[in-house]
This record gives C-alpha cells, structure tokens and sequence, in this order.
C-alpha cells in the first residue's frame, strides 16, 4: 500500500556533449536551476536532494554525491546519493519519490549528474575495475567484451540479424535530431552501421552510444504542494527495481530477467496489466542499439524475440503505434549515465505535459509513458511508469 | 535457519590475498567559475563570487550563490590580505585563511611564521611564471 | 517521523584490524547470517528492500553496488546502493517501510579497510580536483587545520581532547568489538607523536574491518510477528559547508541541524538528558568534542556531559577504540546502541539503558552527518 | 528539452580547444594498490587453478554446482555444502571478437572471448575466458572446448594459469 502521490512538477537538463567546461557541480547547478524554474519554485522551498551519479571513476572525485551537494542545491538540506550503475539515472527520481511518498519530505530536487571526460586516455578504462578483481580483470576484460557477449547470445537466441539490431540506432540517432540538446543526431543508414568500424564484434562503433558530460533535473512534490504550484502535475505511479546475482558468468544472458522484476514491481504498483496497451510510449535504456530491443523484451512491450520485428514494421518509431525512445535516447542524445537516464525521466514528463515539440509523440500529448534504465554487470533494472 | 560459513580456513597457510593496481589518469577542467578564478591568480588577483540577490561575497568562486542559490555571474577582486584562522605544522605549514568581508577562505601555505588571528598578505609567483594554477600563489605571509 | 520503524534484528563479523581469513563476501554473508537469525527473518521470502551504504574504490571496484546482492540473499530483489553512512541509510530505509515499498528492509554496511593498500590516494581524491587537491594537502593536514580552527575558535583546551581519548581507549579495553582499547594516560596522549600539528598518533581513529546488517521491520510488522524490537524514533540527516569553504569553526553545522530535525521529528525538547547514551561520531578525537558541542547547545553543557553527568558518552569506545570502519562506522553506532538497549552490551553495558542517540559523520572533506534516535 | 524553454545552458569544450590548450587543465595521477583477501571460496579455486583442476562448490538445497566457487548459494541463502572437482571441458554460451584493448585502443590482433560452461557444474554455470587456437570465423555457440594450461611451473595460483580454452580435440 503506498502511502501518499507524487507529482513530478518541473524538469531541467544541460546539453549533452562529450566535454563540457562546466564542472560537475556547475553542471548540476544549471539542470537544478532550470527545474526548479519550471517548477515555478526557488531553492528554499526544497527540503531534500537526490543525487544520482555513477562511478567515481569517471569525474575523477571520491565520495562524489558528497562533492556535488553544493552544486544540486544541497547544502543545509538532507542529502541522499542514489547509486545502482548504470541504472542510476531512473533510480534517482526512484529515490526521490520515496522521500515524498513516505511523508517524511514534501518535496525533493533529484539530480542526475556524470561527467565523464576527465579520465584519460577514454572513459573505458574505468570499466576494467568493476569486473571481479581476482577471476576476471586479469584477464584484461573491458565492458564492451561483455556488452558484445550479450549481444552475441541475444542474436543466437532469437537468430536476429545485426541489421535488424542497427535499425534501433537508426531510429533513435534520427529522432534525436530534434533534441536540442544531443550530442550524435545524425541521419544515418543500416549500411552506415554495418560498415562502421568493428569495435568488439558484434559491436561496431554505431551500435554504441558515445560517452558524455551533462547533468538533468527535476523536481517531486506532495499532492498538497503540486496543487500550489501547478494545474497540470504529472504524476508518479509506479517505480520498480531489481539487482540480479554478481556472477553474470551464471546466468542466460538472451533476456534480462531482472528488468522484468523491476517492471513487474512497477506496473503492480502502477496497476498495469498490460503494459503495451496502458502504455503510450517508452523510453527504453539504450547505450547499446540491441538493448532496446532486450529491454523491450524484459519490459514485457514485446514478446520474447519479438521486438527486432516490431523495430522493422516501424512499431516503435515516433508516429508508430508504440514510440520507443523519442527523445533520441543515448544513441542519439548522448550518455552522461546517470545523466542519461534522468534525460529520460525528463522526456516522460515533457512527454505528458505537451511540451515535447517535434518530438511530442504521434503529433500530440501523450497520457502515459514509462522510463526505464539498466545497470551493474548486466545485473540490474529500474523503471519508473508516469501518467499526466 | 541462517547458518554461517560452515568451513573456515583453519592454517595460515591457507590464507591468501589478490593483489593488483587501478591506476586512474585525470584531466580536470576548472568549471566556468573556477576557469575565471585561475585566471585571476595569473593576473594576480583573487576573485570572490558577488551575489546579485542577497549580495553575499565568498570564496572560492563559484558559479552559484551558497546561500541563496542564485546565479553568480559577477566577481569582485579581494583585497589579498587577511586573517589566519587555523594553522596545521608539519614538514610544510598550512594556514587557513579568510579575507576582510568574505565568506569562506582559502587554504595554502604559510611563508614564514604566523598565529591564528595575525593579518597575512597573499604573495604571488613572479609573473611570468605564473600560469592559472594554484601554484600561481606562493603562499600567505605575515604582513606589516 | 510519521510512526516509529523498529530495529528487530542485528548481527555482525570481524571487528579487527584485519580479518585475513574472510573475503568482503563472506564477511558480509556472515554478519547477514547471524542478523537473520536475531530477527527470525527468511531474506529471500521476508524481506522487501535491500540497502547496502559503500563507497566506490574503497574496495578496488569501480561499482560496488554490482558485488553486494549473492551473500546478503538480495540477488533478483530490490537492492541498491546509498553511498552515504548509514544513518542515511536507515534514513531511507525508514522511508521504504513509510512509503509502503516493503515491511521488512535489510541494511548492510562493512569495511574491508585493510584491503586497500592506498588508503591515502583513496582520500585525496576525496578532495575538489582543482583547488584543493593540488595543495597536496592530505587528511590528516586538513584535520590539524580545522583542529586548530575549533580549539581556537571555541576556547576549548587540548586537555579536554586528551581526556576524550583516555575515557575512549580504556572503555575499548572491555568491548569485545573494539580493537584498540588502551590504558593510556593523559600525559601519554598528549605527547605522541605528531604528524601534522595539533593533530596526535591517538587523535585519530586507526581502520578496522567489520560487517554489519540491521533487520527493520514497520511497527505494525514488528508487533504481528512479535518481535522485540528497538524502536528507530527519528532520523534526520544533513549537510553543510565545509569549515574551508564558510561553514565555520566552531559548531558542526550538519550535526546541529540534524539533531534539530531529529528530535523535531521525535517530539522531543532538546535537551541530551532525554538519553541514556550517547554515540557520537568521533573518527578524530576533537570532532567528539565539536559534535557534541554542536548537539549540546553550549560549553558548560557540554564539559557536563563528558564529566559524566548525563548520558553516558561512547561506551562502546567509540571509532577511536573500535577502529575506523569506513562505511560501515555509522552503523556500528547503531549496532552498539541496538545492544545497549537490549541489554545485550556484555562488559560495556549500560545499566537500565532506554534511549540512546547516535550522531554521525561522513569524514573529511564533508560537512555530511545525521542523528538517529532509538529507544526501546 | 521543454519547448518551453530557450535558452541550453552548458559550455562545449571541443578538440581543438584541447589542442590549442584554451582552458586550463588540471592533470592528476593515481595508483589505487589493492590486497583483496581471497577468503575461503576464492582461495581454494585458485589453488585449484595452480594444481591444474577447476573446482567447484555445491548446494544441497538446489542441487546446483556452482564455478566460480563460493560459499553461500545466493539462491537458496544458505550455505554451500561442498567441494566438486569440475572438468576441463566445456561448452562455449556465447563469444565476442574484441579488436580494441581496455583503454579502448586498437589491437594487433583481435582476441576472442568466450563465455564457457564448465563440464561437470550446472547448467549455464559459465566462467568468462579467452578462446585460442581457432580462427575467429570457426568459433560457434556451443562449441565444445578444453581449457589449454601453462607449464606446471610457470602457474601462480590464478585464472591465467589457463592459457585459453580451445576446441575439444584440436583445431
């Protein structure tokens, strides 16, 4: 039984690119502020924070929701930093709703943030150390090998083609070309990413979303406050999460089950039996073009398999029947992570208030949507389900 | 119902540890406030943040307000001389200082000797070694 | 706090500078374990959330979170990370059980400090990369700053440090948990070794490992399974500007408005006679004195306090005779509270101990802590 | 982005600006030592691995054999109940060709990398390993493989003691 509504009242995001001078904080700063505009609200009507960021590794800073609070506003306000890898960005608006759903805050500004320049030579390397330390890093993996493994097995599976799989990245590089603030929008073809350059096959460079530095925002209210502040709140009505075994080495890779308990935990709460149907659209956690599809799969929007062919039919584009990703997603957008999937939170609720322009879905405001993020050593899942 | 481990290593032979190393090679950039900061101390000059809504002045410079969160987009030059507040003796000397009217300071080293409340300058590097670091300031150094 | 959560179940391993024979998982499913037990709990049927409070590199991984779930029975639930110290984290865990997510909510905390060879490196990146971090100004420098800042500011004098120390060390002595109890005198702390002046070898608490899993259970849970529980009153946690950027000397800001909220949210007078005891955070010996300073209200308070009138301050021996336990020093606090009020403190127990208050730090170069209050 | 909104705020430092070193940079190395404690499971695998054998730990309460080894069953939250001596054959679940290293520079030579069920453990029990002596374009999902070890003499007790695994039989 859950205790009280919440409203998500005002969002905010910087651009995405691949290095931004703003540091952290001030990244953080910027899609705070511009939230809190939205909302029509001002720092002092704030009583919590939520931070969402992933390693450390990355900005270069232990302890770093510490480093941040100043920056997300944080500072003679409780503070709580959030952190599931790389599903981090949906769990944030998560964490933040659990501070207003349990009564103990009315209100909370939730901070998506990662910059991810400052490791040299490239954010890769940071991957290497979040392998097990004793049976696998010596052995010189890297998180595409695995990313690449799945892939693998996904295909295997359900014997789905890498074209069928570039049609994703096609898509969301094409519909971010109306997102102000992406990173690689890019018209591109099914041969430009079969012909892009083998990565860790049968991973080529377009499968992959690009690392980035960029922050987004957005503020969660009580019913009583939402009513203040707004006529048009849109509403949190399910969250879900879900952290599977560490040994991935264990499990079958062609499906993400722990996406599915996540989402399941999520539509129970949300009570949506039929997802594809009470859904709108999605914004499916993309930093690789076959995850969508997997994604979808787990999210139960497609049966097993089957979301290669509803990527094909067009199902999942804009104007289709169900828009996957219209925000342009990571492929597109870009992929601060903890960033990227806040981004996603943000779409939802632009989404739902009208105020996606040219990205708005079919033409017009939708009522229900859904964000969903994933993390860990292909281990974890959260959702997040919103209606207007 | 909840055993623990039922065999332990019982030899001290037996224990073993896994050692390697990350190693992790950074490249900061300085932000948009801190970006016009260091370039302050190359011109040697200190720069404290001045917000435009309740007109608080601190340091270190920052591209938002500590107090109110407003946008700071203005900087003001500090006198670079003030008052120690801490001091912590080692090999080096580290004074905590804060400046007339300025919330917040600055921690460098000391020059010299010095007490908890004495008035100390700033003292820059000679100019043209100084390029937009903190190591632009030498340290801090009794005045008068 | 809009209804109480109770603590119905605690257990924990290790407790010494280094446990050689236990990797971090099996340390960690050896403390779940015995927490189970004490709380007649089946994780994998029972319980609806998973908080597990860690730090990145701490333990060489770059995602912690990803090694946490197999050994606490948290594998395909709801699990996540809160790096933060565990009074956040009973913080939220509180509000999952508020919220209505889950009945029953497991936190976990440990420290593997000995693993980490750099444990220097480790802190420095701790600090702002720009204009901090580059003064090479590590730790300990930085707590000889604000060590000096506090006396100075304050009035208090370096006796009274030295005596926080002794009453510290030689409570350790007794607690089965605490590695570095001591029978020193005042004159011996006062002149060892210093590192970074004022700062002393004892002003600082050494790194110790240990697991440690709470059981919380809502109230209406608690009492149908007729569990006999220590109630978590309130719980409030906070930040602010560390004393180099303007937060100032003399009282811990983060400490005053948390404890506030807390016993706001308690309905309680501030007023420390309310407790029994007291476990305050005290990883360098001046920050007991400042945090209990800040909670306090006032010197005279204060020095009544660690006189011995009033409720009793750190019996467990504090960070400063337990160790250092990282992530896990927060929820040591409250485990000594839990075993306190349950009568189950063995050699340091407090006699007829009801209420108890732990307050908590995050370390250097934070200005993060929180106060939790428990009763039974 | 809001159509309400005009104004994106954020400052692109691009690759020239790099080249041209039109910001100030701050640079800082570190190198994170680590001595993890290999505990009771972890420590007999790799002792296991130096004396040329894979071990594994079984579960009375779900039947399984589980590699990497450990010792508490994450599904049953009890503890595992003994040790079994795997073979070192087994069946490739899934590969991958990497042509880049883990900074993500490129590599001479591509390397195969293999998820490989191990013969004699449960079902889908994979441990993550290199695949050798074969040609990129031979490998198939359930391929069977043998793990090819170093010289006695040269193994340290770790999971590179297995050079790679290869197809069962030779090429």
């Amino acid at each position: 039984m859950i205790k009280r509504r919440v409203a998500v009242i005002g969002a905010g995001m910087t651009l995405f690119r691949r290095r931004m001078l703003e540091t952290g904080r001030e990244l953080s700063y910027e899609a705070s502020r511009m939230a809190l505009e939205a909302a029509g609200m001002s720092m002092k009507d704030v009583e919590s924070v939520v931070i969402g960021t992933a390693p450390d590794a990355f900005d270069g800073v232990h302890m770093k929701g510490e480093y941040l609070i100043e920056g997300a506003g944080g500072v003679g306000r409780a503070n709580t930093r959030v952190y599931v890898g790389g599903g981090t960005g949906v769990f944030t608006p998560v964490g933040g709703w659990w501070h207003v759903a349990s009564g103990l805050f009315d209100t909370c500004l939730v901070v998506g943030e990662e910059k991810m320049s400052p490791l040299r030579p490239h954010p890769q390397s940071a991957f290497w150390s979040i392998f097990d330390h004793t049976t696998e890093r010596p052995l010189g993996v890297t998180l595409l090998w695995i990313f690449a493994l799945e892939m693998r097995r996904y295909m295997h599976a359900h014997n789905v083609t890498e074209e069928d799989i570039a049609l994703v990245a096609v898509k969301n590089k094409m519909n971010a070309l109306d997102h102000p603030c992406a990173q690689i929008a890019s018209k591109i073809t099914v041969d430009d990413v079969m012909n892009s350059e083998k990565i860790v096959w049968p991973v080529k460079r377009y499968d992959v979303s690009p690392p980035s530095d960029g922050a987004a925002a957005a503020v969660l209210v009580s019913e009583d406050v939402a009513r203040k502040f707004t006529k048009d709140p849109v509403w949190i009505d399910g969250v879900g999460w879900n952290v599977d075994t560490q040994y991935w080495t264990n499990r079958e890779l062609c499906y993400p089950a722990y996406v599915e308990r996540a989402a399941r935990m999520a539509y129970k709460m949300a009570k949506i039996e039929d997802p594809r149907r009470q859904l709108d659209f999605a914004e499916v956690y993309d930093p690789f073009d076959y995850k969508e599809l997997h994604h979808m799969e787990g999210l139960l929007l497609a049966k097993k398999g089957e979301a290669p062919r509803l990527t094909r039919e067009g199902v999942t584009q804009r104007n289709g029947e169900f828009p996957v990703n219209p925000s342009g997603g990571l492929l597109g957008v870009g992929n601060p992570i903890a960033a990227a999937g806040m981004m996603k939170v943000c779409e939802v609720f632009w989404q739902l208030r009208g105020e996606a322009g040219r990205r708005q879905v079919r033409g017009k405001r939708a009522e229900r949507g859904l964000a969903q993020a994933w993390g860990d050593l292909l281990q974890c899942g959260t959702v997040i389900t919103m209606k207007g | 119902m909840n055993v623990p481990i039922t065999e332990r290593l019982a030899a001290g032979s037996e224990v073993r540890a896994w050692e390697d190393t990350i190693p992790f090679r950074y490249e900061y950039t300085a932000g948009v406030a801190g970006e016009k900061f260091l370039r302050g101390l190359r011109d040697g000059e200190i720069l404290a943040g001045l917000c435009p809504s309740c007109g608080l002045t601190s340091l270190p410079l920052r591209m938002y307000c500590v107090d109110c969160y407003a946008e700071v987009t203005k900087s003001v030059r500090v006198r670079p001389a003030g008052v120690v507040r801490a001091l912590a003796r080692g090999a080096r000397t580290f004074a905590y200082v804060e400046f007339d009217g300025v919330k917040g300071g600055l921690v460098h080293t000391l020059i010299g000797s010095a007490r908890v409340g004495s008035r100390v300058v700033v003292r820059f590097r000679p100019k043209r070694q100084r390029v937009g670091a903190l190591s632009d300031v030498l340290g801090f150094e009794r005045s008068g | 706090m809009p209804e109480r959560v109770a603590i119905i179940g605690a257990g924990y391993e290790g407790f010494r500078p280094l446990v050689s024979d236990l990797s971090t998982r099996e340390l960690m499913f050896e403390a779940a374990s015995r927490a189970y037990d004490d709380a007649s709990v089946d994780p994998r049927r029972d319980v609806g959330s998973f908080i597990c409070c860690t730090e990145d590199l701490w333990e060489g991984w770059s995602i912690t979170d990803e090694m946490v779930p197999d050994q606490i029975g948290a594998a395909g639930r709801p699990l996540c990370t809160i790096p933060a110290d565990a009074i956040t984290g009973i913080g939220n865990a509180a509000m999952h059980v508020l919220a209505g997510v889950a009945d029953v909510v497991v936190l976990e905390a440990h420290s593997k400090a000995a693993d980490a060879l750099s444990k220097k490196q480790i802190e420095d990146l701790g600090q702002e990369p720009t204009l901090m971090r580059p003064l090479g100004v590590d730790t300990d420098t930085l707590a000889a700053l604000e060590m000096d800042g506090f006396l100075k500011s304050t009035g208090y004098k370096v006796e009274e440090v030295d005596e926080i120390v002794v009453s510290s060390k030689r409570r350790a002595m007794h607690n089965p948990r605490a590695s570095f109890g001591a029978s020193l005198s005042k004159d011996e702390v006062a002149h060892a070794s210093a590192g970074s002046s004022p700062l002393r070898k004892f002003d600082r608490a050494p790194f110790a490992e240990a697991g440690i899993v709470l059981v919380l259970a809502s109230e209406r849970w608690a009492r149908k399974n007729r569990c006999d529980p220590v109630y978590l009153d309130a719980v409030a946690w906070s930040s602010s500007l560390p004393w180099f950027d303007g937060g100032g000397f003399s009282a811990a800001g983060y400490a005053k408005d948390s404890y506030s909220k807390a016993m706001r949210r308690a309905g309680k007078k501030k007023d420390l006679r309310a407790f029994d005891l007291l476990e305050v955070d005290d990883t360098f010996s001046y920050k007991a004195l400042q945090h209990l300073h800040s909670i306090a209200g006032s010197k005279s308070e204060t020095r009544r306090v660690i006189a011995g009138a009033g409720p009793v301050l750190n019996p467990s021996g504090g960070a400063l005779g337990v160790g250092n336990l990282l992530e896990a020093s927060a929820i040591h606090r409250l485990l000594e509270c839990y075993l306190q009020l349950k009568g189950q403190a063995g050699p340091v127990q407090v006699k007829d101990a009801r209420t108890a208050l732990v307050q908590s730090w995050r370390g250097i170069p934070t200005a993060t802590g929180g106060v939790a209050l428990l009763s039974r | 982005m809001s159509s309400k909104v005009s104004r994106y705020p954020g400052t692109e430092v691009t690759h020239d600006d790099i080249e041209a070193n039109s910001y100030l940079m701050t640079h800082y190395q570190a190198e994170l030592k680590y001595a993890w404690t290999s505990g009771v499971a972890t420590g007999r695998y790799l002792k296991g691995l130096k004396e040329g054998e894979i071990w594994g730990r079984r579960c009375d309460g779900c039947g399984r054999v589980m590699v990497p080894p450990r010792m508490y069953c994450e599904l049953c939250f009890r503890p595992t109940d003994g040790w079994v001596k795997l073979r070192d054959t087994g069946r490739v679940v899934t590969y991958s060709i990497a042509y880049v290293n883990f900074d993500a520079s490129r590599r001479q030579d591509p390397i195969i990398v293999a998820v490989v069920e191990v013969d004699g453990a449960s079902p889908m029990m994979g441990i993550l390993h290199l695949l050798g002596e074969v040609d990129p374009e031979d490998v198939k999902i359930g391929m069977r493989v043998q793990a090819v070890w170093k010289k006695v003499e040269d193994r340290s007790g770790a999971i590179t003691d297995i050079v790679h695994f290869r197809p069962l039989g030779g090429r």
